[in-house]
């Protein structure tokens, strides 16, 4: 069951270095713990318009938290802060209760394995949190 | 639902253990016995899934820490806590008392004052005369009637503009006296105090309402719900637990821990260092579907009828002094009591002789001996599975006893 | 005697369930699972004599309170304690060392110094932080080597005239490193300070000998040596305890209570306050005798070679990093390691898919964490019904995460 | 089994009250507690050849107890502070591993029933440990 998790794409995305590190001069910038398990995300965000014109990641953490923020710096282009909110509430209830993914988030069902994985939530959580704080 | 004591016994194995003699089980308030249905989800826990909670993500950790936290909900949910994040768990009432005085207790001040009631058990009186010593903190008495209840009329002398917390049992484990909370908290909010409950003996007849109690702590334990012992719950406001500092030091309290210094994590998590009792939380997870799948209203009707049949016929019986209110309303069925020529230990060894087993001594509670001017008493407690055959025996045992002392 | 993993397996429920895969059970530094006589142990007494301790006269009170003193003699003889009397119930090993905290703590002054290393679990360092940001009290901190040991030439250094007490483990529950006591023992008592040993590691492996070690406290937990969780023990010397003050209020500690002031009970019953985990005693008793059942000499053998095979076949693998001495003397058969391009969490969740059970992450051992200059690290840990399908399940497991994060 | 504990004599025996109250100018004086179950013993001394010659008992306890303090004053008469301390040993002996009573002190074989009673030696025990602190 588990092994699905590291599915190629998902191990892809992790592995995918293209916005990681730190932005000149970002419009905002937050950095969140799991103090679970020690993971921390640093995001730095360029702002357009209300939303997203350029997202970096520092991830120290595992393939699940790297992933989701390699993703995030793709998929979250453009998206406002509520946008943002309720994506991040919404894939909660996407891994726990099943629910389906808003409009422009389908990319995120790379992640279905983890739902088998309560305690892995918060690792792909990790990264949109740490964003809706930096837009908060 | 029926309500039906004689049905209810037979869930509980020790009534069907082969002792040397029935069992006539009257130390409820000491310690209730546990149903099958609660045995058998503790072992099966730690039969299939045993492990440490939290930080692991093999499957039986993570099966561990489900079930920690599903029993964290049953508790929030038995006593009406706004959330789970509310429900701290501990070792027990007397470790959960100890919770508020070392950390609310930390923020009182020199000349700050704790109220008690003279009915409380030592655990709720010790933590706070230690913390008095420490502190320079001062206490004040609230004193009880002769009927075995608090005098409330004594409030407003001992409730002063200097009073930050009034802790109190909410009922008596002696006299089985329900305390009536609306006026203690209403004293202490008027002068912004906080208004902690030892809900030891109550909980057990029942779930509470914590919100509607108006209160700000509220502590019971395990083993007197029907559960296992070694755990215990505080529960607290959550905006009020967020102000305190931790308790113990340890794993699973902080978030980080480095040699330039320590973050904590957030309530429940900060008041809950080293692996806390798993098992244990399963077991009462258990012990409380078990009590909620009872028709309580009938089994307070079962058992009101039992203490009035007892307290009748006690009051009938000369030299023979019931501790605690004459009436069966607002009390439990806690029924304690002396006898003019015997010892509470003779009465509880002869009771036990006939299978009767009581609780004969000042049961954790010396101030209200000294309040009653009695070295002890012997209590007789009653748990959801007890009949009249208990009570019978129980009033047999008693004539025995003046039969040996006559 | 002789001994055979694969026969004691056999003796552990957990290992017969139906789990969805075989199960390969390397998490035993985190909680070890129990044997089919404990949880009997368990079973049988809160189905048959439950009761509270002390103070009751009837027969089920005389049964719990003879069952609870019993163990704390068989716990009194595994340790090599002079006295049961040294020997205090707790709810673990966190709640042992916030006891020497609190009680010894209590009555250091600023200025005075405590000694813990950097091989510390959280447990083992919080509390002195704690104590030491409330006391004005002076922390210091005696390094580790690059092999995972005490860098003991730093003992004159850290140990000074102000010292009051060195806090170490007795075996780290990352690096598997067993402490030289002896070497923290000369270098204490040189300026009159007393040892605290952390032994949650060290005990499940068989008997010590807290006479021989030369120590003044000794902790450690139930649920590691496959006893239940919700018990821990703090061992004492007789003469220490005596000084010291009480830990919690409640009941069961105290000598007397009145309106005047408070007598407390002489030690072990002066730090146990409220009722105390009995039924878990209870089971703690029947894994001691269990444990010395075993032929711990083969069983030693047998761990020896499984984890030399272990850290031969690592040591062998390129990106591999073993956190910890490098031989298998002077250590236990806890190994912890790092992947260079897979993150613990990861290599933890693709061992449990082949049903292998470690733990990654911090270990509550943040400051070595900082010391290695890690993020965390995986950590296979073994006990008795460990065989070499363990070992090489978890190789083979190893091999799988290589195999996706290459 | 416990009914028999409460046998006529030991009955009588603690309702004994001959040498009950205190002693006007007692050469010792010791009171003793059980912290288990608040029992109180206090006992009035006076000494002749280094043995007791007068002993007068205050107890707030169980009928056990009472009996105990009660056969102490008559039996510890010309006993001294060793021979208590023997005494006081055996008696623990002869309860917990049915060893014999000490020459002189058969008397108290009428607590032969509390052998079965664990929770109960130390009722016994109370006076005697008593009088051993007195004298010594
Ligand atoms: C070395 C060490 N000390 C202390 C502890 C804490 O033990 P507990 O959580 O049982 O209190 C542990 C285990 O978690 C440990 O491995
Ligand atoms: C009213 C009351 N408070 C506190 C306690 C202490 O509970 P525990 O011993 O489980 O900590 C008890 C029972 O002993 C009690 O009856």
């Amino acid at each position: 069951m588990s092994s699905n998790l590291y599915q190629d794409k998902i191990i892809a995305l992790s592995k995918d270095l293209s916005n990681a590190g730190r932005l000149d001069k970002p419009d905002t910038t937050a950095t969140l713990d799991n103090p679970l398990c020690g993971d921390r995300v640093t995001l730095d965000i360029k702002l357009k318009n209300n939303g997203i014109s350029e997202l970096s990641h520092h991830v120290r953490g595992c393939a699940l938290c790297k992933a989701s923020a390699a993703l995030l710096a793709t998929e979250g282009k453009a998206k406002t802060s509520e946008e943002l909110m309720e994506m991040t509430v919404a894939l909660e209830n996407y891994f726990k209760e099943g629910k389906k993914l808003p409009e422009g988030w389908q990319t995120y069902e790379v992640f279905a394995p983890v739902k088998d994985h309560k305690s892995r939530y918060d690792c792909v959580l990790l990264p949109l949190k740490a964003a809706v704080e930096a837009l908060s | 639902m029926t309500f039906d004591p004689l049905s209810l016994r037979n869930q509980f194995p020790i009534f069907r253990t082969n002792l040397d003699k029935p069992l006539f089980y009257l130390d409820n308030a000491a310690s209730t016995q546990m149903p099958q249905t609660v045995i058998d989800a503790v072992t099966e826990y730690e039969t299939h899934s045993r492990a440490n909670v939290s930080r692991g993500v093999h499957r039986l950790a993570e099966a561990a820490t489900e079930n920690f936290e599903a029993a964290r909900q049953t508790v929030a949910r038995y006593i009406g806590a706004t959330s789970p994040k509310e429900v701290i768990f501990t070792s027990g009432t007397t470790d959960a008392i100890n919770l508020v005085a070392q950390t609310f207790g930390e923020q009182l001040e020199k000349g700050d004052e704790v109220v008690v009631t003279l009915a409380e058990h030592h655990s709720n009186w010790v933590p706070w005369y230690m913390l008095a010593k420490q502190k320079g903190i001062i206490l004040k008495f609230l004193p009880v009637e002769d009927n075995g209840r608090l005098d409330l009329s004594k409030l407003d002398q001992v409730v002063t503009s200097k009073c930050r917390l009034i802790a109190a049992t909410h009922c008596s484990n002696v006299t089985g006296a329900i305390t009536d909370v609306s006026a203690l908290v209403k004293a202490a909010k008027s002068v912004g105090a906080k208004v902690l409950l030892d809900g030891a003996q109550m909980v057990p007849h029942g779930p509470v309402d914590v919100g509607a109690l108006g209160v700000d702590f509220y502590a019971f334990s395990g083993h007197k719900m029907y559960a296992p012992n070694g755990i215990g719950v505080l529960w607290g406001q959550q905006s009020l637990l967020e102000t305190l500092p931790p308790y113990r030091g340890g794993g699973g309290m902080i978030r980080s821990v480095s040699l330039e210094g320590i973050t904590y994590a957030p309530p429940p998590e900060r008041f809950e260092a080293g692996t806390p009792p798993i098992a244990q939380a399963v077991g009462l997870k258990a012990a409380i579907e078990w009590i909620e799948s009872i028709d309580l209203h009938e089994a307070t009707k079962v058992s009101h009828s039992l203490m009035e049949t007892l307290l009748t016929e006690m009051e009938a019986q000369k030299g023979l002094r019931i501790i605690g209110p004459v009436g069966v309303n607002d009390r439990l069925p806690v029924v304690s009591f002396t006898l003019r020529d015997a010892h509470p230990h003779d009465v509880s060894q002869i009771l036990d002789s006939i299978g009767v087993a009581v609780r004969g001594g000042h049961h954790c509670a010396q101030p209200l001996m000294e309040a009653y001017e009695i070295d002890g008493c012997t209590r007789a407690s009653f748990g959801l599975y007890n009949d009249y055959s208990d009570v019978q025996t129980l009033l047999n045992g008693i004539d025995k006893v003046r039969g040996i002392f006559s």
